[in-house]
């Protein structure tokens, strides 16, 4: 164990967050709740980026006053970064979500387990 | 402030331990989106306003109610009222719903 | 600068752009657009990289008004272009090849959602190859997994649908862990850009800090890679994925993506990280010990099989453990090893998959090899190419297949600790997929008995025959002119450091 | 085949064997090979009974999830190395944040000329106040354009997926009645309160949208935040109003039109940019007074555009999931 800790409490539940989402996506039955799970997956990646970029007893990255010093903002990268990144997950659901309700027409389940065997029971 | 932190972080964590046992898909669907506003109050506390509006309308707008459609399309809510909708409606909801896990 | 130097740039926005435009297109038009870029594209990484081997070294291209650090950046080198172009031509003649299945398998009115796809996927491949950003990198992974993913599904049997969930979750599993590494990563160099990071990471060695999160992020790196691209325990989703999809589709999934994401692992490797400290840490071993269990146990899986597309597809996970293997000799032969065999193998499985359409087409639509006994007389152009590509995956000389195991071997020759290993499992393998391979041949040649399907000659397959000709071509002249591309090949990683 | 042989000769030539072989005229092997041709089969109807009741008892019997003992079996294997896999992860990353720099700190490699040089030149060379306005579609803009196009390669897929389009001959997709079950049984028709309440929120949520959008660079927000309330607005109209209201202004046409002229503007601005950039032109965008609404260059029309796309994505994804189509 290193020192840091617990002055990384953050991230540290980022991580702990992460493997939820993991184990989620790993063992859930239900595809609903696996893609919860991958969400939180990928919320909880965001948590832990931003963490990197919050210093203590800094504003925002809005420039306000003119003040243009270094000391007065926090680092604006990993803002960025997050802000791309939940766009790519809202589309990642949606593909996700639409992909269920297909399965669901077909097989009306939501195991992938069940669809399987179903399917290989077909013999197709 | 940390406090304050420290508690959004907890509520966080019992949100998604809470999604994966809770038993109805739409409780756990509900949490999620209470998951999401925790998140964007926790961006606040972090100095960025830009992802706290974002979450805000994603997370809790948009990917929800995309959650609750899906939900409508496989049956899943109105569990109660399910033997009546068979009854009323012409072609009968499938059995097999993903909340009777 | 010179004009020429635009040309990665205008690559990859010329595929993007051209994904817009299919979307308001009719299908012809799309289909038009669709090969016009493909073709340009192939034409401007031919001209790039002759004007590289000619100045004979790389350069990058700023994204922007910004330099290094505080900007995005493309880089081109003699890999780089060679990859590009040989990713166009692939794409091109799988996309010709399976032209005319495309009517059966898909709806009429989703052609072009089809060729929007396609132009997606092509430019992210190029962004995968070009780019020298790290957090680019994660934005165009994600755009080829979602593409793929498309590709899989737009044939819309409860197969397809079902490996494409598989696939999206085992994808979103890496993507996740990829993304985790990057930033760790990112948090201990504070920068994006490859090279920025690679002189930052060197820093630390020398320094002697932050040594375990920096394995560790390395590590989630590599592994999410390792599961986007299939490596052995990893494959759940393959099998369904390229069996049942549309055949354009099969072939360019597993010649081309998960090609793209192994060709950002090497980016890793020796951009980011630096070939050395790669090859000090454990990750190579494992890397090395997954490969190998992928070469057996792949093969023995397409052992089992009894239909022919799924069999192929369960020699690609037998393939990507070569890869891998390759990586985890740690030395350079073996890179250069595993480099030419993504080219190989790029080459003969897309020529296996649309050689396989034409079999099961002459066969009453059946894949099992029950039926295609004495397919390769009904239609004589598919039999031909398949035998040539079987020739090439077992490694008979005069084939790409036969370099690539020979370059392997010469590899393992070098390595102490690993020669023995890698030997005997090259050898187990290559008799595997010699079962395999040649079971099916047989089959195909084999005196039929009563069924009699109808034959299909030359006239009704002109644009399949031609593009199968074109594919045995390739792999003739990768296993003829073996050296010159083994140099580039070494030029090139030469190039990276 | 060349024709200065007279006929009988070339008949002869091994070209000819070739080519006849080729195009499936002759066989070689026919007459000349021994075969044998196979008895005939003759199936006991009786037999072949025994044999489906067998074949179907065995499936059965293997796909039986419940009662199988392999695949329970495996299936625990599965749960055990999940959870252990999951655990041994989480205890290597938090090893790892242990080991990481401390949150909050000033001076951590993170925080470095990098960062420096948005912060305190990004106003002067981009002209937005918002500095990660200025990061995303300025400095770092190629990312961007990337996570725009996720979101259309996205949207492309769901389309796939979820719209039912007519075939050839006019019929409706055979999917449609599975599609639209009864799904609005529950729902009030027309219900008052929420369509008096929509008349006036709806407005708001969209004009409070638009200022997102316009205040991108200024503020808080951009076209990607902006571009989601409105699309939340839309969503709520339509479910007030249902689906005859909305299709008098918003069809499929309209979506592909906007997302196609927004998308090809944004590529085609920041060709030029890049264009510019990498071969060191003077690019001609003006940057205007930092502050003032028409200023920073490029940033809010590409605001502008990306605010469009979203909006009329996210309202797609809704019209999709609902009816799979417009």
């Amino acid at each position: 164990m290193g020192p840091n800790l617990w002055i990384n409490y953050g991230e540290a539940v980022a991580a702990i967050l992460f493997c939820i989402g993991f184990t989620n996506l790993l063992l859930q039955t239900n595809l609903i709740k696996k893609i919860i799970g991958l969400n939180i997956m990928d919320s909880a990646i965001y948590l832990f980026l931003a963490e990197k970029g919050y210093i203590a007893g800094r504003t925002a990255p809005i420039v306000t006053g003119g003040v243009t010093s270094v000391e007065a903002y926090i680092n604006p990268i990993p803002s960025g970064l997050v802000l791309t990144g939940i766009v790519v997950s809202v589309s990642v659901s949606a593909l996700m979500l639409s992909l269920t309700i297909r399965l669901y027409i077909r097989y009306h389940s939501l195991d992938l387990d069940e669809i399987a065997a179903q399917l290989k029971k077909e013999g197709r | 402030m940390t406090v304050f932190q420290i508690i959004l972080m907890g509520l966080l964590i019992i949100c998604a331990v809470s999604v994966s046992f809770s038993k109805n898909l739409l409780n756990s669907v509900l949490i999620y989106m209470s998951f999401s506003l925790v998140m964007s109050l926790l961006w606040i506390c972090l100095e960025s306003p830009d992802l706290a509006i974002t979450e805000a309308a994603v997370g809790a707008g948009i990917t929800s109610v995309l959650f609750f459609v899906t939900l409508k399309k496989i049956h899943a809510i109105n569990i109660a009222e399910k033997t009546e909708e068979q009854t009323t409606s012409q072609c009968p909801a499938p059995e097999k719903g993903g909340s009777d896990e | 600068m010179d004009f020429v130097c635009n040309f990665p740039f205008f690559s990859i926005l010329i595929s993007l752009f051209s994904g817009t435009i299919c979307s308001v297109l009719p299908e012809k038009a799309a289909k038009a657009v669709n090969r016009i870029v493909i073709a340009a594209v192939a034409v401007m990484s031919g001209i790039l990289l002759l004007y590289l081997l000619g100045t004979g070294e790389s350069f990058v291209y700023w994204m922007g008004h910004f330099p290094a650090p505080w900007g995005n950046e493309i880089r081109a080198g003699i890999l780089e272009a060679g990859m590009a172009l040989f990713f166009c031509i692939i794409m091109y003649l799988s996309m010709a090849g399976g032209a005319h299945k495309l009517f059966d398998e898909v709806e009429e009115s989703k052609h072009n959602l089809y060729y929007i796809l396609i132009n997606l996927l092509l430019s992210s491949l190029l962004a995968l190859v070009y780019t020298n950003d790290m957090f680019t990198a994660y934005v165009f992974v994600e755009i080829n997994t979602i593409s793929a993913c498309g590709l899989i599904m737009i044939r819309q049997v409860g197969r397809t649908i079902e490996a494409a969930v598989r696939y999206m979750i085992m994808s979103l599993l890496g993507s996740g862990l990829f993304l985790f590494g990057l930033c760790i990563m990112y948090d201990l160099t504070g920068h994006l850009l490859m090279s920025n990071i690679k002189e930052a990471v060197a820093l630390l060695i020398q320094n002697g800090e932050y040594q375990i999160p920096l394995i560790v992020s390395v590590a989630l790196m590599c592994i999410g890679l390792c599961i986007k691209s299939a490596l052995f325990p990893f494959h759940a989703w393959l099998p369904d994925a390229y069996g049942y999809s549309t055949v354009s589709s099969a072939a360019i999934l597993s010649s081309l993506v998960s090609k793209g994401y192994i060709f950002l692992l090497i980016k890793i490797i020796y951009r980011v990280i630096g070939f050395e400290i790669f090859n000090n840490t454990r990750i190579i071993d494992v890397l090395f010990v997954f490969g190998l269990l992928g070469m057996i146990f792949g093969s023995l899986s397409a052992i089992k099989e009894n239909d022919i597309r799924r069999m192929i597809a369960f020699s690609s996970v037998a393939q990507i453990g070569y890869i891998y293997m390759g990586f985890g000799m740690g030395t350079q032969a073996g890179m250069v090893a595993s480099v030419f065999h993504i080219l190989s193998h790029a080459a003969t499985k897309s020529l296996l998959f649309i050689a396989a359409i034409g079999l099961t087409e002459v066969s009453g639509g059946s894949r099992r090899f029950i039926d295609l006994t004495g397919a390769g007389y009904r239609n004589k152009w598919a039999g031909v190419a398949f035998t040539a590509g079987s020739l090439s995956m077992v490694g008979v000389p005069l084939f790409s297949g036969f370099i690539s195991k020979l370059l392997f071997a010469q590899a393992a020759v070098q390595v102490e600790g690993k020669m023995l290993a890698a030997l005997i499992v090259l050898g187990i393998s290559t008799v595997l997929n010699a079962i395999y391979f040649m079971k099916t041949v047989i089959c195909i040649y084999a005196t039929t008995g009563d069924t009699w399907y109808p034959c299909i000659t030359f006239k009704n397959m002109k644009v399949h025959a031609i593009v199968l000709l074109f594919f045995i071509g390739l792999n003739i002249i990768l296993g003829v002119s073996s050296q010159p591309i083994v140099n580039m090949i070494e030029q090139g990683l030469a190039m990276f450091a | 085949m060349s024709k200065r042989k007279p006929a009988e000769e070339y008949h002869k030539t091994f070209a000819f064997h070739f080519f006849s072989w080729l195009q499936g005229e002759k066989d070689p092997y026919l007459g000349n090979v021994e075969m044998k041709p196979q008895e005939e089969y003759v199936t006991d109807p009786e037999m072949q009974l025994r044999h489906e009741k067998e074949h179907d008892a065995i499936l059965d019997k293997v796909y039986d999830m419940e009662h199988n003992r392999e695949l329970k079996l495996f299936h625990r294997l599965y749960q055990a190395t999940s959870i252990l896999f999951c655990l041994f992860l989480m205890a290597l990353l938090l090893v790892t944040i242990s080991h990481l720099p401390a949150t909050g700190a000033a001076v951590k490699p993170v925080n470095n000329e990098v960062s420096a040089r948005y912060i305190e030149s990004g106003l002067e060379e981009t002209g937005a106040v918002n500095i990660v306005a200025g990061m995303i579609l300025d400095y770092r803009a190629f990312d961007t354009l990337g996570e725009s196009h996720v979101l259309f390669v996205a949207t492309i897929t769901v389309l796939i997926m979820l719209r039912l389009d007519k075939n050839k001959k006019g019929e409706p997709n055979p999917l449609t009645k599975d599609m639209n079950p009864n799904d609005r049984i529950y729902e009030p028709k027309n219900d008052a309160i929420l369509q008096l309440v929509a008349t006036f929120l709806v407005p708001i949520i969209i004009i409070f949208g638009i200022y997102i959008i316009l205040n991108g660079h200024l503020g808080p927000g951009g076209g990607f935040s902006g571009g989601a309330v409105i699309g939340a607005g839309l969503i709520l109209y339509l479910n007030a109003f249902g689906f005859s209201k909305t299709e008098r202004f918003f069809t499929e046409k309209t979506y592909k039109w906007i997302c196609f002229f927004s998308l090809s503007f944004y590529c085609l601005a920041k060709s030029y940019s890049f264009y510019t950039g990498a071969n060191h032109l003077h690019s001609m965008i003006p940057k205007g007074t930092p502050g003032a609404i028409l200023s920073s260059g490029l940033i809010l029309p590409l605001n502008i555009a990306v605010g469009l796309v979203v909006a009329c994505t996210m309202y797609a994804f809704y019209a999709m999931f609902r009816k799979g189509g417009f």
